[in-house]
């Protein structure tokens, strides 16, 4: 049985490709293992059914916009990071609003695989959501959790879980309401000795395998050259050296400073489950703190470092300020 | 076994600027060791190909552009286009540098023995020919062939590589020598116009003749055509391939059209095996 | 074939003495997940109730970065003096992949010395699944979950002892004062594997998948199988049979590395004129299929994926190489040509 | 090993010494332990560079930049500013101190500042152990 969700995702799907107004429907469809969803993009009316949201979906679908041939007219489910992604990427001129539809769904969190399969070599075999209730299959038998138990930290931590700008919301509750920013989970990092921090920071990192997963499901990674990519000159070690490891999980967070959208698709990406949204949350927040910016949810301010506001007279004022001290 | 991966030390001989706009460039480079020497001379066929090696700067594939006969040097024609052929533009006689090879299988010279061969080169894709050509004009192996022509066409004639030699060659009675250029110039004295269309107005004969044809994409495509048009079977067509490579010897994975490897199995390959693979050019 | 049958606790004694003179890998759990490392305690090895590591064993011999050549003015290739190795309790999937490298790095003109050098210093023994992970396809590939020409030996969990048959030489060394398992015994092994073996996927029809593919080249059946394909690489490197490699000069140490490369990456095949033979990730997920099922089939006339079912699994978007191979099957190409 | 005087990156904008003595001074008397890097403005200067030379194992970095409005670049400076100092804060978060790290913007009618500014940063430095907590490679010079 579709829920009434999925049902109403379908029905705007399908009123949108039979009146033509947009060419491809980008939402989730039923995977082939039982705790993966496949991005879908459906062009045809008639296949409006396979459309599917639920808490196993992972994926930013946004990214996909990157890739899209131009002009296509396009229309994608979004939730609230999704949504926020939108915004920010047509504030980087990256897309024509014009040209894409949001079906925005009041999000239901995103379920952590990690959480999911404590245990990895215990397959899962089956899972069914239903309201607040996550039952699990495993090989080892049956579990049933709390969504709250299972969801994935950056959905625990996000603000914004409603759709922002979208063309229109699907009628159902989500699981969360917005709330102002605060990402309180950082200050016990922060709080941390600095070798501590150091030391957390180099275990995560050097556990990667340099596959860029993290990069290529980043929807907000849109660069056509990649640092790590650049030969002429080479900016840093490709080698999965500590050099190497530690100058990619530093400069790809220091990338998304002001503009990541905190949805966790990169962790979630990650096959070394590494945890690096924390790293954009750090920068995040010192940028919340200094500019009161939040990524992709105004719809005129740009992002701090793609303008530089009053600092001509600021930074004046500093410096008068100093001289005179 | 030597360690496939480790390239022969070298120093650059001398440096050739080839073209009015210098960005090809002749590098005839010397072996430090005389074993590496003699295993180079001992495994070389034209066609082949080598790995030079600049440390920092990584490795390139690079046609041989020189003939064995003319010395105990190896000569490489480099165009300036990424990060190790700027490196090598920059480099002077008396530099060292690494190079790996002879790789890859070459012209099968044996097998065009008492044939006639239709060369047809295009831009800086004629150094292999080149060796080739002069390999076979070697007093020693032009009685193997019969009648020799060769096409070769550059963009102007400030592009045309080995001047003097090519000069030479038009004075010469065993070998038949057009070129061409795609706009006309006022002193020039041969064909103007692109390669194809050339080709077709000279309107070789395939009769026993065997078409060897090495240049950019752009020209393989439209010649090809021209070559099965006038008879040519598709055996006794025979091109030159290039892909990015790394190791050269069929281990990085790389340089594959279908189960092919062009640095192992190629880069020379005839028409025909290239009508069986999968078409990823 | 030789088979052999020893107690789990003696086994731990055994590997208790082989520590001592080799070096023993075999699944460890490092903190995070379960990983091939040195074994210094036999009680560290996980080998019950395992299904498989993430991290392929391939990086033993075929490290993710390896040092080729150091430099002084010219290239010297570095030798490291290989400690004799044992691989155990590695998967045969994992075990198959390895041969296949063998095809891939070792020719007769060049073979690949520091693959050569690791490899020839390795005794491998394999573990038999007996609960695959429904991930797993071997059998569809050509493999077995209890296949025995991939490794010196193979290991069959009986509940308390190990099953061992032993296919070679170096193999039988390390067990030769061990009890021949007997008739009865072995009977049970049998009905156990049938068993096992009879529940996984039927085997794919080689030829039929290869000529499907090669005429899918130019149609657009690519273009809709990676256009959710986010293009990185964790596919082709959790891939124990994936091989690619890109050398590199690490200038600061005075390095020439191999690092592990894939064809899933934009720069992989982009020479340096602008040309990309693959150019969108339509041709380059083309190329990872087609490699495994397709270009291998034409060298040496097996499957070149070993069904250990990592890309499935790991993939953040979940492309299935079984249902890729699946569709490929039952598609029309002649009609979809262009 | 105990005297080995604390290794300083000097990160200096082309334009923003106006005195011919002080940039004399810069070029070509800088103690051993301090390396030059020019740029030709703040702005330029990538995060990239700054990490380069925190993972050579640089004991301390100095950006120098022009005043506000005193920009050849009208605001390459302004640029530099935002960027580097939230970059100078995440690497004091993940074990780059910010006391390691120090921006100095120069006035046009500065003489004879940047002398004693650099000694002072060697001076604190030296009460500091030398960084090793981001450094990972173990040569002494690095590039930018």
């Amino acid at each position: 049985m579709a829920s009434t969700r999925n049902i109403k995702i379908q029905t705007e799907a399908k009123r949108l490709l039979q009146e033509k107004a947009v060419d491809v429907v980008i939402g989730f469809k039923k995977g082939t293992l039982p705790y993966k969803m496949q991005p879908c993009f459906i062009h045809d009316a008639k296949e409006v059914e396979q459309l599917e949201l639920n808490g196993l979906c992972s994926n930013n679908l946004a990214v996909y916009l990157n890739h899209r041939p131009k002009g296509e007219k396009t229309a994608i489910v979004v939730r609230g990071c999704e949504s926020r992604v939108v915004q920010a990427l047509v504030l980087e001129n990256r897309h024509a609003r014009e040209n894409l539809y949001l079906i925005g769904v009041p999000c239901i969190g995103i379920l952590d695989l990690q959480k999911l399969q404590a245990d990895e070599q215990d397959p899962i075999l089956a899972v069914e959501e239903e309201g607040d209730q996550v039952r699990v299959t495993y090989r080892s038998g049956e579990k049933t959790f709390k969504r709250i138990e299972i969801l994935h930290d950056a959905c625990l931590h996000c603000n914004h879980p409603q759709p922002m700008h979208a063309d229109m919301v699907i009628d159902e509750p989500g699981y969360f309401e917005d709330q102002p920013y605060e990402k309180s989970y950082l200050d016990s990092f922060r709080k941390l000795s600095i070798e501590k921090r150091n030391a957390r920071f180099k275990e995560e990192a050097e556990r990667c395998i340099r596959c860029y997963a993290c990069r290529e499901a980043c929807p907000m990674c849109t660069c056509e050259e990649c640092f790590v990519n650049h030969s002429r000159p080479q900016w840093t070690d490709s080698t999965t050296n500590p050099a190497g490891q530690q100058a990619w999980h530093i400069i790809r967070a220091f990338h998304q400073a002001g503009r990541c959208v905190s949805c966790g698709a990169c962790e979630r990406a990650c096959p070394m489950n590494i945890k690096m949204t924390y790293l954009t949350d750090l920068l995040n927040q010192d940028i919340f703190t200094e500019y009161g910016f939040e990524p992709g949810v105004d719809e005129a301010l740009l992002p701090p470092f793609l303008t530089l506001g009053d600092d001509q007279v600021k930074f004046t004022d500093q410096q008068e300020d100093n001289h005179a001290g | 076994m030597k360690n496939c991966y480790e390239p022969f030390p070298m120093h650059i001989d001398r440096v050739v600027i080839e073209t009015t706009d210098a960005t090809l460039k002749s590098f005839e480079l010397t072996f430090d060791r005389k074993e590496d020497r003699e295993e180079f001379f001992s495994k070389y066929n034209p066609g082949q190909f080598c790995q030079l090696s600049i440390f920092g700067k990584g490795e390139a594939p690079i046609g041989i552009a020189s003939a064995a006969w003319e010395g105990d040097f190896v000569r490489f024609t480099v165009q300036k286009m990424g990060k190790f052929t700027t490196a090598i533009h920059a480099m002077h006689a008396g530099d060292p540098i690494g190079m790996r090879g002879p790789l890859g299988n070459g012209f099968p010279l044996d097998e065009w023995k008492g044939m006639n061969l239709l060369v047809i080169g295009g831009g800086c894709a004629f150094s292999t020919l080149y060796a080739m050509t002069k390999h076979i004009l070697h007093p020693s192996h032009r009685a193997d062939y019969a009648e020799i022509t060769a096409l070769y066409g550059t963009r102007n004639s400030g592009l045309c590589l080995y001047k003097p030699v090519i000069e030479e060659w038009h004075n010469r009675s065993d070998i038949e020598v057009h070129q061409a250029i795609d706009i006309a110039e006022d002193d020039w004295k041969y064909h103007v116009g692109f390669v194809p269309a050339v080709l077709e107005e000279m309107a070789p004969k395939p009769k026993n003749t065997v078409a060897v044809l090495c240049g950019p994409p752009v020209m393989t495509r439209f010649t090809l055509p021209i070559l099965t048009k006038l008879g040519f079977p598709p055996e006794r067509i025979f091109t030159s391939l290039e892909k990015r490579m790394k190791c050269g010897v069929g281990h990085c994975g790389r340089c594959n059209i279908g189960h092919k490897y062009v640095c192992k199995d190629g880069p020379v390959f005839t028409l025909k095996e290239l009508q069986e693979l999968p078409n990823e050019i | 074939m030789q088979a052999k049958w020893i107690s789990k606790k003696d086994l731990q004694k055994l590997v208790a003495k082989w520590v001592k003179k080799y070096a023993v890998y075999a699944p460890v759990y490092n903190g995070k997940e379960l990983a091939f490392q040195i074994v210094e305690k036999p009680a560290q090895i996980v080998l019950d109730d395992y299904l498989n590591t993430r991290y392929p064993a391939k990086s033993l011999i075929l490290p993710q970065s390896e040092v080729l050549m150091k430099y002084d003015g010219i290239l010297h290739g570095v030798e490291n003096a290989e400690k004799e190795k044992i691989i155990l309790g590695i998967r045969s999937c994992d075990a198959r992949a390895m041969r296949l490298l063998d095809h891939a790095l070792i020719d007769d003109q060049n073979p690949d010395e520091y693959w050569k050098r690791k490899r020839d210093s390795a005794i491998i023994f394999t573990l038999g699944c007996n609960e695959p992970e429904e991930t797993c396809f071997c059998t569809a590939v050509g493999g077995s979950p209890f296949g025995t020409n991939e490794s010196d030996g193979l290991l069959i969990d009986m509940g308390d002892a190990y099953c061992i048959y032993l296919m070679t030489e170096k193999g039988k060394v390390l067990f030769k004062d061990l009890p021949d398992a007997d008739e009865a015994q072995l009977k049970n092994v049998k009905k156990m594997t049938k068993q096992v073996e009879k529940d996984m996927p039927a085997l794919l029809p080689k030829q039929e998948l290869h000529d499907a593919l090669m005429a899918s080249f130019e149609t657009d059946f690519w273009k809709d199988v990676s256009q959710s394909c986010l293009g990185c690489g964790v596919c082709t490197f959790l891939c124990p049979s994936c091989f690619c490699f890109d050398i590199v000069d690490e200038t600061v140490r005075k390095e020439r590395v191999r690092n592990w490369d894939t064809c899933m990456f934009r720069t992989y095949s982009l020479e340096a004129s602008g040309h990309n033979p693959r150019p969108t990730k339509a041709e380059r997920t083309r190329q990872r299929v087609m490699h495994k099922f397709a270009y291998w089939v034409d060298l040496i006339d097996e499957i070149g994926c070993t069904g250990c079912g990592r890309c499935v699994k790991y993939c953040p978007v979940n492309i299935d190489i079984r249902e890729i191979a699946a569709t490929a099957l039952q598609q029309d190409f002649e009609g979809m040509k262009k | 090993m105990k005297n080995k005087k604390p290794s300083i990156i000097l990160f200096q904008c082309q334009y923003c010494l106006a005195s011919m003595q002080d940039q004399y001074w810069v070029e070509h008397e800088l103690p051993a332990n301090v390396k030059l890097v020019k740029v030709p403005c703040s702005g330029r200067i990538d995060p990239m560079y700054i990490l380069n030379a925190v993972q050579g194992g640089a004991d301390g970095i100095i950006v120098c930049g022009c005043m506000p409005e005193k920009c050849h670049y009208k605001e390459g400076n302004l640029h530099a500013r935002r960027t580097l100092s939230e970059f100078r804060n995440f690497l004091s978060s993940l074990g780059y101190p910010q006391e390691r790290f120090i921006f100095h913007w120069m006035n046009i009618d500065e003489r004879a500042v940047i002398q004693p500014l650099i000694a002072e940063f060697e001076e604190h430095l030296e009460t500091l152990k030398p960084q090793t907590l981001l450094k990972t490679r173990t040569f002494s010079q690095e590039g930018s």
